[in-house]
């Protein structure tokens, strides 16, 4: 069963739920270290994906692309380069194809923790949405099986708590930021949790 | 309970109030056409001269838009609340604006500014456009390394002193000296006495409790350098201003502007009553007041606080910082 | 637990106000040797000219002081927190800024200000100089009786008014007569979201539960007309806006000055977001927009909630709102 | 035993003392029809009446003239043009004498209503402070007991609860303003309770 530019339209559709769904608890999260807006960012940024990937023709770059797009026109921030080159990485990889196998999640996984890595100059260990991306990354290529990289995208974000912020809005809070969550790595690890469904063949 | 605003949709709130400023300000600002994020003095531009583009998330106002005008910037880009606009208006707004010379952006120190405004100068290059960027950095309270420091309420310093440069027609390596000249000699420390909340969520960003100040903390709610019982106003001003006299390194004799500003929903009267002890420690310190500023210049939403810029001057600030400017929202000379 | 505010001892935050602003616009505004309650333009008073003297008390900043300048007022009697000066002020403005040509003073309809008002008039006529008074009446929501309603936001346009016609060295009766068609042609109503509180008790002046607004409530907090659930910004705007269309009566084609103006807390997003809808609703009205003022004007402390005026124009108020002025918190022209 | 400058001086200070007891009990009143801050006007008022009061020497009607001088400087707002033409009238009825018989103090009285009356254009049942000098005064030329002029006075500004203010502040609440108290009102029961009991010659 491949991975085709419908499941790819389901997977954008989820993920705008999903962000929809914990806007308000991943605000609260970035309230205690950033800005407060990091929910309303995934939010606005999935649903407009999802409106672009939802209208968008072609093959599944094609559909990454327009997602990338739609993501960062709605929403500027940090998220939205983030994520905007995230999902133009992704879309490199799975290529100009109707479909792919559904292994090849594995390499959009990596894909993406490339293009937030290149996008924001940021190494694991500084307490940003990398800390999720990137084990869940190394995980994926691994082999690991889908519920052990949602494990460990979510362990990585779980040890943001540890962290001390080196990059991004909440660097300057020094040892203050020790205990919190990076409320990007939270988001992270969902979107990860939904990559791996499909990576199941649940979606 | 939702917390008290006149609002509609919160999601709809930055497009309503840039709405309600074309409509106030129909002479000094317009949207250029399929540009919707894009803010375009109506006077300003002009063949040859360099384009001063600002901007960054709203919920600062006046920050940014209120200092799009002639002698001041040519455009700015407008974010959602409290995020860094996308590059799409910044290529907008730079494109409207520039006159052949070259476009200096300019916009504080935060990662998701510096990410969209490096694509929208990275897509100006493809089309031909130079564009720079000089970062402010005033807030002396959220880093050691100014590198590293927040842009806040200084902007207005700041950008007044790159954009009469501009309007001087001063070539683009010179708008950029002076931009960076400004932005090094211009320092902020604010304090917030209650959150603000986001026309989405309506809702306390942060918890701070009655009773409690946070010095330090940055416009958009990031946490300060110190949480503590709220202090008589003379004496959170003299923290403010040890630290400010401290890093600026003034000698006496020397001269400064300043800002007293509102972080939104803390008025006038509290202002000046902070004005009056800040001219005390500067006639202590043996320092002239060239010029002082009282009011919401840049505001964090309906965060009640305050913060104090000191510019230090030299001779070639304090003439730019002299030079006639028309804003639809600040206007001087 | 008191209110946050930045003050030191409520019972001098006003003469701390003051050396603020003092020291704030040195080229604006002094103080009279022996007057520390009356402000006075340093440009404007002259031989000849009206004095235009205003005042009422603090805590509406910039009303009344930040409208001392060059071509609008020439100079305000302060009072304590939300209390009229007494008549001493009053006269030792009047004293400071007349020219021979005879005192007008403005202040808002409110009995103790027109009781000390009075007093300093008679203290004044023993001295051999003519006071006259013209009263603002812009609330509508106060009275059905134009005559009995309170003076607020409206104050700038009918002071700017007067204080043009002031300017141009007309005549006392002329300046009188103009300040009185001013008001008459000048409605405001305004909206609460929040209680304000004094700097001397710290302490709510009244109650209103979040999740409410007052409609009508005056700028001390004086109970308004209907109290009800809060609702969004565009219906706030067309039940004030309803009121106001009906009670100025213009025909199309009529235009109008619009002054959208925060009662203090609520800051510039959402007093454009108002705007946007204000516009909108005279569009359909078919009344040309001359001019828009958004911003704080006429401030009740810390309350959040905002105001709407329109100033019904015709040729003659064109050019007087046209004229130039320069005062400390208010330039135009 | 006469009622001397020297009662006077500690009436002036009882009464500020008074006013800066009663002061957020006025002010809460005010906030409920009118701006809040009638507890602040009379305690500035009196507090500076008093200090005018005790640095004055001269007659009786010194003393007054100094109390109203001081009270209207300081306060301005209504209570301050009331307070100084109440005063100046009970100066007038004092006259040049360094002391007066006791029972003078209900002329003074009076005088004080009149001054209230003349200044502020009012007439009972408007709902401000003359509800209270009003019957305290009648009551008082009219030979009643101290007690029972304390007691008009107090049933004065507690009948304001159900007249609908036509005067003043919170004249605009038309049948708002039914059900409170007016703060004026009530202030001036206690100004009148504490000339009572130098009336009665225990102050
Ligand atoms: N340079 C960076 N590299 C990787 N992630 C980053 C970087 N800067 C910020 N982030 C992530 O972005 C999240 C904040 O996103 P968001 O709240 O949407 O943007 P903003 O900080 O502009 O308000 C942080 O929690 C962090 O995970
Ligand atoms: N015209 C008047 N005549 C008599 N008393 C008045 C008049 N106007 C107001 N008052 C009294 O003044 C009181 C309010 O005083 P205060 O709060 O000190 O002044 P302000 O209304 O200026 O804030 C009212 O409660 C009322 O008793
Ligand atoms: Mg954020
Ligand atoms: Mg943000
Ligand atoms: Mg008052
Ligand atoms: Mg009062």
């Amino acid at each position: 069963m491949e991975f085709t530019t419908d499941d790819l339209k389901a997977l954008f559709h989820r993920l705008a739920a999903r962000m929809a769904a914990e806007r308000d608890a991943l605000c609260a999260l970035d309230g205690l270290v950033g800005d407060g807006d990091h929910g309303i960012a995934m939010e606005q940024g999935m649903v407009a994906a999802d409106a672009a990937v939802a209208g968008a023709d072609g093959s599944l770059q094609d559909l990454f692309n327009a997602g990338a797009k739609g993501f960062l026109n709605a929403v500027g921030a940090s998220s939205g380069p983030l994520y905007a080159t995230a999902f133009l990485r992704a879309g490199k990889v799975a290529g100009p194809r109707p479909a792919m196998p559904r292994d090849d999640l594995r390499q959009i996984i990596a894909a993406m923790r490339d293009g937030v890595a290149q996008r924001g100059k940021a190494a694991p260990g500084m307490k940003t949405m990398l800390d999720a991306w990137h084990p869940a990354a190394e995980a994926a290529l691994g082999g690991a099986a889908p519920d052990a990289i949602t494990a460990a995208a979510r362990d990585g974000a779980e040890a943001t708590r540890t962290m001390v912020a080196a990059i991004g809005r909440s660097e300057r809070l020094g040892a203050r930021s020790l205990g919190h969550l990076d409320p990007g790595a939270v988001s992270a690890a969902m979107v990860i949790e939904d990559i791996c469904r499909a990576l199941r063949g649940q979606g | 309970m939702p917390t008290q605003k006149l609002i509609n949709d919160g999601n709809a709130a930055v497009d309503e109030m840039l709405a309600g400023i074309l409509a106030a300000h129909p002479d000094h600002l317009f949207r250029p056409a399929d540009a919707p994020r894009a803010i375009v003095a109506r006077h300003g531009p002009r063949p040859g001269k360099v384009a001063l583009v600002i901007g960054g998330g709203s919920g600062h106002e006046p920050t940014f838009l209120g200092f799009v005008g002639k002698g001041l910037a040519d455009a700015a880009a407008i974010g959602n609340v409290f995020a860094s606009p996308p590059p799409q208006p910044a290529v907008d707004a730079a494109l409207a604006a520039q006159g052949g010379a070259g476009v200096l952006f300019m916009y504080g120190n935060y990662a998701g500014d510096v990410m969209n405004f490096d694509m929208a100068s990275e897509l100006l290059e493809m089309e031909g456009v130079e564009a720079r960027t000089v970062l402010t950095t005033d807030d002396i309270a959220s880093h050691t390394d100014r590198a590293k420091r927040r842009g806040v309420a200084g902007n207005v310093f700041i950008f007044k002193a790159a954009g009469a440069a501009a309007d001087l027609m001063l070539p683009l390596d010179e708008v950029e000296r002076i931009a960076r000249h400004a932005n090094a000699r211009t320092c902020t420390m604010g304090v917030a006495l209650s959150s603000c909340s986001l026309p989405q969520t309506r809702r306390p960003s942060f918890d701070l409790p009655v009773g409690e100040m946070e010095i330090g903390m940055g416009i958009h709610g990031e946490p300060g350098v110190r949480r503590g019982p709220l202090r008589p106003a003379d004496e959170v001003v003299d923290e403010i201003m040890d630290a400010l006299l401290a890093e600026m390194g003034a000698a006496r004799g020397d001269r400064v502007a300043v800002l007293v500003n509102s972080l939104g929903a803390t008025p006038l009267m509290e202002l000046y009553i902070l004005n009056a002890r800040v001219a005390q420690r500067l006639d202590q310190a043996g320092l002239g007041v060239h010029r002082t500023l009282v009011g919401p210049y840049c505001t964090s939403l309906d965060m009640a606080g305050a913060s104090i810029t000191l510019m230090h001057l030299d001779d070639e600030l304090t003439r730019l910082i002299d030079h006639p400017c028309d804003c639809a929202m600040f206007r001087h000379g």
